[in-house]
């Protein structure tokens, strides 16, 4: 039986790497692996019963190229009358997904997985939170919706709409912060606010002295039920909204989801639009990491290299205008193919602009990276050593500072990027400084990428497949290297629109590794620590609280601390 | 003391009363210059801001009265600080006596100004302060020394110019500068207030006319200090002959070494606390030993 | 013959009202196939008499002539469906069509019968041609229908004059 | 404590308001939207834009604050945080409204999480005795910098705003 | 009828075991679905065919006969559905005695079948005709509609060598299908005169004006807004049918116009056979609250929004659970039911 | 922003419908019915100006969009409404009752134009039981 099992698990491997991989989870499952199919070339779907799953999770997470992308959990009740979570391993080596079906029925409790998988913390959470599934072996606490909220509603679940929601609940905070607000106007009377980062943001920080000594995430102020909205959204609004999770990195989560429904549709993407949509990938990342740049500086207080980042970005920011006719949430992404195709005229205009923002980027970060603080504050500051990177499965830059060669343009190929060549900078010391350094690196790789692109982009004029056909209950991953790393997103079909969708942004990833990093940092560098990882909170659904504990607690925001420590 | 020397006492001080903003906004012209921006639309931009300021309402603290209190004690002894050291240039009256008084006003302003802060109860504002005064004890030892040392070497330097008075003035110099730099609170010194844009840590809970004054003594400071500085190079290079010129060499100066430190201010990044008082500390400490050195040689 | 199918092109599915006795079975049927929709519903016609009407698949759809998109179209087997990539639910198929068919579903598409398209990939018949208890519900080829239909009333006729 | 004295009647609103004209502190507010406005915003501080040349500076305290840019949707779990930084600002109080999800809620207008956009909270604000002097909405998604430099002009008086609220009437063809 | 339209040919069950107490459309219909996905299902039916009401009520000439036995030959032979005719499941020793009992050999209990099946769904269906309430029912004579239309069928099937009585004048009480179909009936079986005494008028009656009409034509007399108050019987056979007159009142809670009695306007109406068809109640297979399956007032099996009862293995489907209606819409509830057997069965093992 | 065209819009919904963040929205009542355009909520996406079906849409450059009053930022657009013919419920414009027309090049008696969805297929039904039944 137990044979039988894994010989069917053999068939459907991708190459050698997953054949050995789903080898081991057909031995530790045994008859609890209930069904195991190929729902994409690049997905493995694996169905187990629930009791199993921290067996598979131990033999995956002990790969040593095996890392957790994502957990997706989904209300099939009106077809199943069960949940399911969809726990989504990656195998970085040959670019396979293995995605672990689990069901449950919403009363038993789902084996936790967080101590071995650290990365799936928050995901548990959030399940828990906004699905009502209950898991064992682990501290249940709100995550993402308000602590008044009543704990029988959870919004995901598709039998209450938003309406009702509504009715059941209406924020009581507007008379808590007059009335009983009074006293803690005292502690923060500007809020969560950190205009560097431009977004509310709350973090808990245990001080000892100048030292970090822990430090704790409270957030998810930007939540703004987008997975609930996208269920009752056709197919090709939802675009638009994926764009609006993050205003500054927007394009990939529409790329990351037309890619996911294409996935789960079939759908056949014309050439051009796999090279229009890698260059404004590329663009965007760009602007983002110039952005960064920016903002890393000024939170260093190197204000005049803020405003010269932001000079070059306004230079790539008017040639996202003229590329997609907006400066950003560039709306040119539809299910099947794009809205807005590059000619000859727009390609040259291209490359020049590219020309100028590369010897203008080349002066400035030599000039910036000159400036003694910024040098002094970066390196030996916010370590994050490889070994917890790979615990935690971070993504992007962050993953790459810490030495892991981790990149989904070449793990998980997409678009166009397997017609350029490219390089993965990669620095091995974990520091801020090695951070920061990758990312410059990747403007010129990004730059690099571009031009090659631009060289051989297809000349026909087809940018967008006529017609496909919407097939219900069918899943979809989709991913994209954003410039904060990766993104990924679950979609399970429905009939009008997207049944269940799950966004994974690279912050959601990275912050939980934070805490790591801030522990035994002086105070002074906890802004640019968390800054380091280029968080995006609003991706994250999230924000931070600074909390300094100097024997008793104290609410300080981010910028007080980027000016120094507390004595 | 006849009345020439008076109303020009009261000129110069009246004229040192508006010239700050008048600095900042010079400053800033110059700062948007660097950043290839083209800044505030006229010089007279940080007057206007204080103009408005003066008219908004004053959300007050609780308990803040004593912080407003101290905020104007902290301008009356700024400007009485401008206005006795006027004094003292122009009559050249340097002694240890009117030192220690210039020096406990200047501080008296400094510290006025923190006291303000903490009195508010504000955490974010009780950190900035306690963060300047860690960074004012370092400071004002190296202020302290840097002023004498520079005064004592200047008289030196009248009577008896050698190569190694010359070198002690040098060094007093370098304290006197470095120290007047960090008093601005420029860059990278600026940890308890930081760029406006950030929480403005020391002055979060201030607005409406205690922050214009807050803001408006603070420019006075630095004017203070600047006007130090050029005193301590400016006599040595003309002496002491008119009152007039000196006048006018003392305010031209100091608008230069105001907009020096403008400058340089803008092409650095700030400093950790930790990190700053450490390199301060060894910088006074090593300026120091070179001077006793120098003047057990002298 | 397949040219004269291809004229009457959708006459796919023809209802035997004769034969149908009101007993809601490819309603519910329909409910039941399409997640509650039915695209086969029975109206009174009076005298609490109640009949089913559906799309007739005309064979020259107005719906498919006003629709600007090309969304409403005729697929290979005479079936009148709506392409969901395509349909921008301007309601141009609701105005034009004479028995009032299609209709927009939220999140805005139009929506009507496809004659139970996934059955009919698997070889199988639409449900309602399937359940109707009485055969009332005949769907094939205009061959085969002309034929059923022939059978009928012949089997009618002798019923009928039968002693 | 903090407690706003009743001052009101002592400030020359008018007056105060004629002032900033000239100088305008502006504390930006994020209440949860997507950063695509709050970029903008830095955008219009920094070269390309420099708002500076319009004596517009960006404070870190509501305190110090004229003018709050307020951006997103406002997120329940945001929204006390935000009253209580309107509450903070000295008067004359003034709220720059931005991006669609600043002005009418946006794509989230009507999610279980949102309250849907700045008309809303004014709604709250005043049931809470929170007077805010005068709000300017600005429209777009993201807002370009260019168009909030706008609607600064136009909440200043410098500028007569150019959209009106129109009734056409279908042209039977 | 194809009942198991979802598939071409069985997957050849091993996905659990089902058994459908009920052959009739809801029982059927769920059969079919629960074929398609792999069950073994197997149907328990009183009576020697199935189809229930739909082959034993419905007159032929609506619903031919051939129809529903290909059906449901299609069930036993390509899907492998297994039919246990004459047998009656019950809850419990007391067996209720319901119409179209006659052909009952053996008798199941139904713990039993929940017990050894992985699912049980109860679609009894409504097999016992609501009395009037009035005196001399007993008599010789009064028949319900639903027991002379079922005898007449099962006479003429050869299945019982009792002939239905076929009288000269003949009273059918009732203005529903079952009072239609039965005086149609008994016009063609060769009654004289046959009557349809409704207490309502024509536009009230729940078989519809045009059906009535149509019996009109074919000879059968219609009389409204009249209500039996007696059946007059003599030597223990009925002689005929005391009526009072009705008029219309202010609407009930369905809408109707509630009929009033006219005082002293009684009338007698001769007839050698009444047949009444004041509706009917649902059968469940259980009396009581046997087995912990909830029923409610009316007889009928309350079941949640899944279909299931308040056993959890246990499911309840067509007019069992609604009362008399129409066949289609027992045939979408059973299928509902249907889907929710699988949902359930498939659930439970995944978990 | 967008204009919506007085001349060629026929009011028929299809930009109401894809809209993502609904900010055109469409009211029928009695007399009229009015497509509106809320301007403080569009996400400059243009997905309406892709989608209607007449061009009626067309895209401005314009960005001094500012409003002292949010409603100030509200365009409407009134067309007629067309009543059933038998319900005498409202459910269309006339405009697009005439394009379909047009569409339909006259295809079928123009009077059943005028009739609601609901009344058609009740019509149909009656139709062809007079044909079966007789009964009118």
């Amino acid at each position: 039986m137990v044979s039988d099992i894994i010989e069917t698990l053999a068939s459907v491997a991708r190459g050698s790497r997953s054949k050995s991989i789903l080898t081991k989870v057909g031995e530790v499952c045994g008859d609890k692996l209930l069904k195991v199919e190929r729902v994409s070339p690049s997905t493995i779907k694996v169905l187990i019963k629930a009791d199993c799953l921290h067996e598979v999770a131990e033999v995956l997470s002990a790969e040593r190229d095996v890392y957790f992308r994502t957990m997706a959990a989904s209300d099939e009740r009106p077809a199943e009358n069960l949940f399911k979570l969809y726990y989504v391993f990656g195998i970085d080596s040959e670019g396979t997904n293995i995605v672990v079906e689990v069901p449950t029925d919403g009363e038993r409790e789902v084996p936790s997985i967080s101590d071995v998988v650290k990365a799936c913390d928050w995901y548990e959470l959030e399940a828990h939170d906004l699905m009502g599934v209950k898991f064992s072996g682990r501290f249940l606490k709100r995550l993402v919706l308000p602590d008044d909220w009543p704990e029988e509603i959870h919004p995901l679940r598709k039998d209450i709409t938003t309406e009702e929601i509504k009715k059941l609940y209406q924020p009581q905070v507007v008379k808590r912060a007059v009335e009983l607000g009074v006293e803690e106007i005292v502690k923060i009377p500007i809020g969560p606010y950190h205009p560097a980062l431009h977004e509310p943001e709350y973090f808990e920080l245990y001080v000892r002295g100048e030292k970090v000594v822990d430090a704790r995430y409270v957030g998810f102020m930007v939540h703004r039920g987008i997975e609930k909205l996208a269920e009752s959204m056709k197919y090709d609004q939802v675009p638009f909204l994926a764009e609006r999770i993050c205003g500054i990195c927007g394009f990939v989560h529409s790329v990351s989801y037309t890619q996911a429904v294409e996935e789960a549709l079939n759908i056949e993407v014309p050439e051009k639009t796999q090279y229009i949509r890698t260059i404004i990938l590329e663009l965007e990342r760009i602007h983002s990491h110039l952005l960064w740049i920016g903002v890393a500086l000024h939170l260093l207080g190197y204000d005049t290299g803020f405003m010269h980042a932001w000079r070059i970005r306004e230079k790539v920011m008017v040639l996202s205008e003229l590329l997609t006719g907006s400066r950003k949430t560039y709306g040119i992404n539809l299910v099947g193919g794009v809205r807005k195709d590059i000619n000859k005229e727009k390609i040259e205009k291209t490359k020049q602009t590219l020309k100028q923002v590369l010897n203008e980027y080349k002066e400035f970060v030599d000039v910036a990276t000159s400036v003694p603080q910024v040098r002094r504050r970066l390196s030996g500051t916010g370590v994050l050593p490889g070994g917890e990177a790979r615990a935690y499965s971070l993504v992007g830059p962050t993953a790459r500072g810490s030495g892991l060669s981790r990149d989904v343009r070449k793990d998980y190929t997409y678009g166009a990027y397997h017609f350029v060549s490219f390089s993965i900078p990669t620095y091995s010391e974990g520091d801020n400084l090695a951070r920061t350094l990758v990312r410059i690196d990747e403007v010129y790789e990004s730059i690099n990428i571009i031009e090659q692109l631009l060289d051989t982009i297809p000349s026909s004029s087809e940018i967008k497949v006529d017609s496909w056909e919407p097939q219900p209950m069918k899943l979809g991953l989709g991913n994209v290297e954003a410039p904060r790393g990766e993104v990924i997103h679950v979609v399970i079909t429905g009939k009008y629109g997207p049944y269940r969708w799950r966004v994974r942004a690279p912050t959601y990833q990275n912050l939980q590794a934070v805490p790591t990093m801030l522990r035994g940092v002086d105070l002074a560098d906890a802004p640019i620590t968390i800054a380091s990882i280029d968080p995006c909170f609003s991706c994250t659904d999230r924000a931070i609280k600074i909390n300094i504990k100097t024997g008793k607690v104290e609410f300080i925001p981010l910028e007080v601390l980027s000016r120094g420590g507390v004595r | 003391m006849d009345f020439i020397t008076i109303s020009l006492i009261s000129f110069f001080a009246v004229v040192s009363a508006f010239l700050p903003p008048l600095l900042d906004g010079v400053e800033r012209k110059v700062r948007a210059k660097i950043q290839s921006r083209i800044g505030p639309p006229t010089v007279m931009q940080t007057w206007y801001d204080l103009r408005k300021l003066a008219v908004k309402e004053l959300k007050m603290p609780l308990g803040g009265e004593l912080a407003v209190l101290t905020v104007f004690l902290s301008l009356i002894t700024s400007v009485s600080s401008i206005a006795y050291l006027t004094y003292v240039l122009i009559t050249s009256t340097l002694n240890p006596l009117s030192i220690a008084t210039l020096i406990v006003l200047i501080t008296a302003s400094h510290n006025l100004t923190l006291l303000s802060s903490v009195s508010t109860s504000n955490p974010f504002s009780i950190v900035g302060s306690y963060r300047n005064v860690t960074l004012l004890l370092v400071n004002e030892f190296g202020f302290m020394a840097g002023f004498i040392a520079t005064l004592y070497a200047l008289v030196r330097l009248s009577t008896n110019p050698t190569p190694l008075s010359f070198l002690a003035y040098a060094l007093g110099l370098a304290a006197l500068i470095v120290s007047t730099y960090v008093g601005c609170g420029r860059l990278p010194y600026d940890i308890h207030e930081a760029e406006p844009e950030l929480a403005s840590g020391a002055l979060i809970e201030f607005s409406g006319v205690a922050l214009g004054t807050y803001l408006y003594t603070h420019l006075m400071m630095r004017y203070v200090f600047s006007l130090l500085v050029a005193y301590a190079i400016s006599t040595l290079i003309i002496g002491f002959t008119n009152a007039l010129v000196v006048i006018a060499v003392l305010a031209l100066l100091t608008s230069i070494i105001y907009i020096l430190y403008g400058v340089v201010a803008a092409m650095l990044g700030r400093t950790r606390v930790d990190l700053g008082v450490r390199t301060l500390f060894t910088l006074y400490v090593s300026l120091t030993l070179c001077l006793v050195v120098a003047w057990l040689f002298a | 013959m397949e040219s004269i199918s291809r004229m009457y092109g959708g006459m796919n599915r023809v209802i035997n009202y004769e034969a149908c006795i009101g007993c809601f079975t490819c309603e519910e049927v329909c409910k039941f196939l399409h997640n509650g929709e039915a695209y086969i519903t029975l109206y009174e016609v009076g005298g609490g008499l109640n009949k089913p009407i559906s799309c007739f698949h005309c064979a020259k759809a107005p719906c498919v002539t006003a629709c600007p998109t090309g969304a409403m179209h005729r697929g290979s087997d005479g079936a009148v469906t709506v392409d969901i990539s395509r349909c921008i639910g301007c309601g141009a198929c609701v105005a034009a069509c004479p028995f009032g068919i299609p209709t927009i579903v939220p999140p805005g598409y139009a929506s009507k019968c496809d004659l139970c398209e996934p059955l009919r990939k698997e070889g199988l018949n639409p449900g309602c041609v399937a359940m109707c208890p009485t055969k009332a519900i005949v769907w094939g080829d205009y061959t085969t229908i002309a034929k059923e239909l022939r059978v009928r009333a012949l089997k009618k006729l002798i019923y009928t004059s039968a002693p | 404590m903090v407690e706003a004295l009743p001052r009101n009647g002592s400030v020359d609103l008018a007056k105060a308001f004629d002032k900033l004209k000239r100088s305008i502190w502006v504390f930006h507010l994020n209440t949860g939207s997507c950063n695509g406005c709050d970029i903008e915003v830095l955008d219009v501080l920094t070269p390309y834009f420099d708002v500076e040349r319009f004596g517009i500076k960006l404070v870190g305290s509501p305190r110090h604050a004229d003018l709050i840019l307020l951006t997103g949707p406002i997120t329940i779990k945001t929204l006390d945080k935000v009253v209580r930084a309107i509450d903070a600002m000295p008067r004359p109080r003034l709220v720059l409204a931005l991006g669609s999800c600043g002005v009418g809620g946006g794509i989230w207008f009507n999610t279980y999480s949102t309250l849907g956009g700045y008309p809303k909270l004014q709604e709250l604000l005043k049931s809470l005795g929170v007077e805010v002097d005068k709000v300017v909405y600005v429209p777009g998604c993201p807002v370009r910098p260019e168009a909030i430099i706008y609607g600064v002009a136009l909440l200043l008086g410098l500028a007569e705003p150019k959209v009106r609220y129109e009734r056409v009437e279908a042209v039977e063809g | 009828m194809k009942f198991a339209f979802m598939c071409r040919e069985s997957r050849g069950g091993g996905r659990g075991k089902v058994a459908v107490v009920g052959g009739g459309p809801a029982g059927l219909a769920a059969a079919g679905y629960l074929v398609c996905y792999g069950y073994e299902v197997d149907v328990y039916e009183k009576l020697p065919y199935a189809g229930g009401l739909m082959t034993f009520a419905i007159p032929p000439y609506r619903i031919p006969r051939e129809n529903i036995i290909e059906g449901v030959e299609d069930l036993e032979k390509n899907f492998s559905v297994k039919f246990n005719y004459r047998t009656k499941v019950f809850c419990g020793d007391k067996v209720r005695h319901d119409e179209g009992d006659e052909f009952v050999q053996n008798v199941l209990d139904l713990t039993k079948l929940v017990n050894e099946y992985d699912a049980v769904l109860i679609t009894t269906g409504i097999w016992s005709s609501r009395k009037l309430g009035v005196p001399g029912e007993e008599a010789q004579g009064v028949l319900t509609a639903l027991e002379y239309t079922y005898g007449w069928w099962i006479y003429d099937s050869g299945l019982s060598t009792h002939k239905p009585p076929v009288g000269k004048r003949v009273v059918v009480v009732g203005g529903g299908f079952s009072a239609v179909d039965a005086a149609e009936v008994s016009h063609m079986k060769g009654s004289k005169e046959v009557i349809l005494a409704y207490r309502r008028t024509i536009k009230e009656a729940p078989a519809g004006e045009y059906e009535i009409r149509r019996l009109i034509a074919e000879g059968i007399k219609w009389m409204d807004l009249v209500q039996p108050t007696k059946i007059v019987v003599e030597n223990g056979r009925v002689s005929g049918v005391e009526f009072v007159k009705m008029r219309l009142g202010a609407p009930d809670e369905s809408g109707r116009p509630r009929p009033e009695p006219i005082p002293g306007s009684e009338f007698v109406l001769e007839a050698d056979l009444v047949l009444v068809a004041a509706g009917e109640i649902p059968t469940p297979p259980l009396e009581g609250e046997c087995g912990g399956i909830k029923v409610d007032r009316g007889r009928r099996v309350v079941v949640n929004s899944r279909m299931q009862t308040n056993v959890e293995k246990v499911f309840a489907a067509g007019d069992v659970v609604t009362g008399p209606s129409m066949v289609g819409k027992a045939i979408g509830s059973g299928l509902k039911a249907a889907t929710n057997i699988d949902m359930y069965l498939r659930s439970k093992k995944l978990v | 922003m967008i204009e919506i065209d007085p001349v060629k819009c026929v009011g028929c919904g299809a930009c109401v419908r894809i809209c993502p963040p609904k900010a055109l929205t469409i009211e029928v009542n009695e007399k009229e019915t009015i497509l509106k355009y809320f301007i403080g909520r569009c996400i400059f996406c243009w997905m309406c100006v892709q989608t209607c079906p007449q061009k009626a849409i067309k895209t401005t450059n314009k960005f001094e969009l500012s409003a002292v009053d949010v409603h100030e930022l509200q365009m409407e657009l009134v067309h007629n409404t067309v009543k059933c013919r038998v319900c005498g419920k409202p459910f269309i414009t006339s405009k697009f009752v005439k394009e379909v027309g047009r569409r339909l090049n006259g295809g079928f008696k123009d009077d059943l134009l005028y009739v609601c969805p609901t009344c058609r297929r009740k019509l149909t039904a009656k139709k062809i039981a007079t044909k079966v039944t007789g009964v009118e």
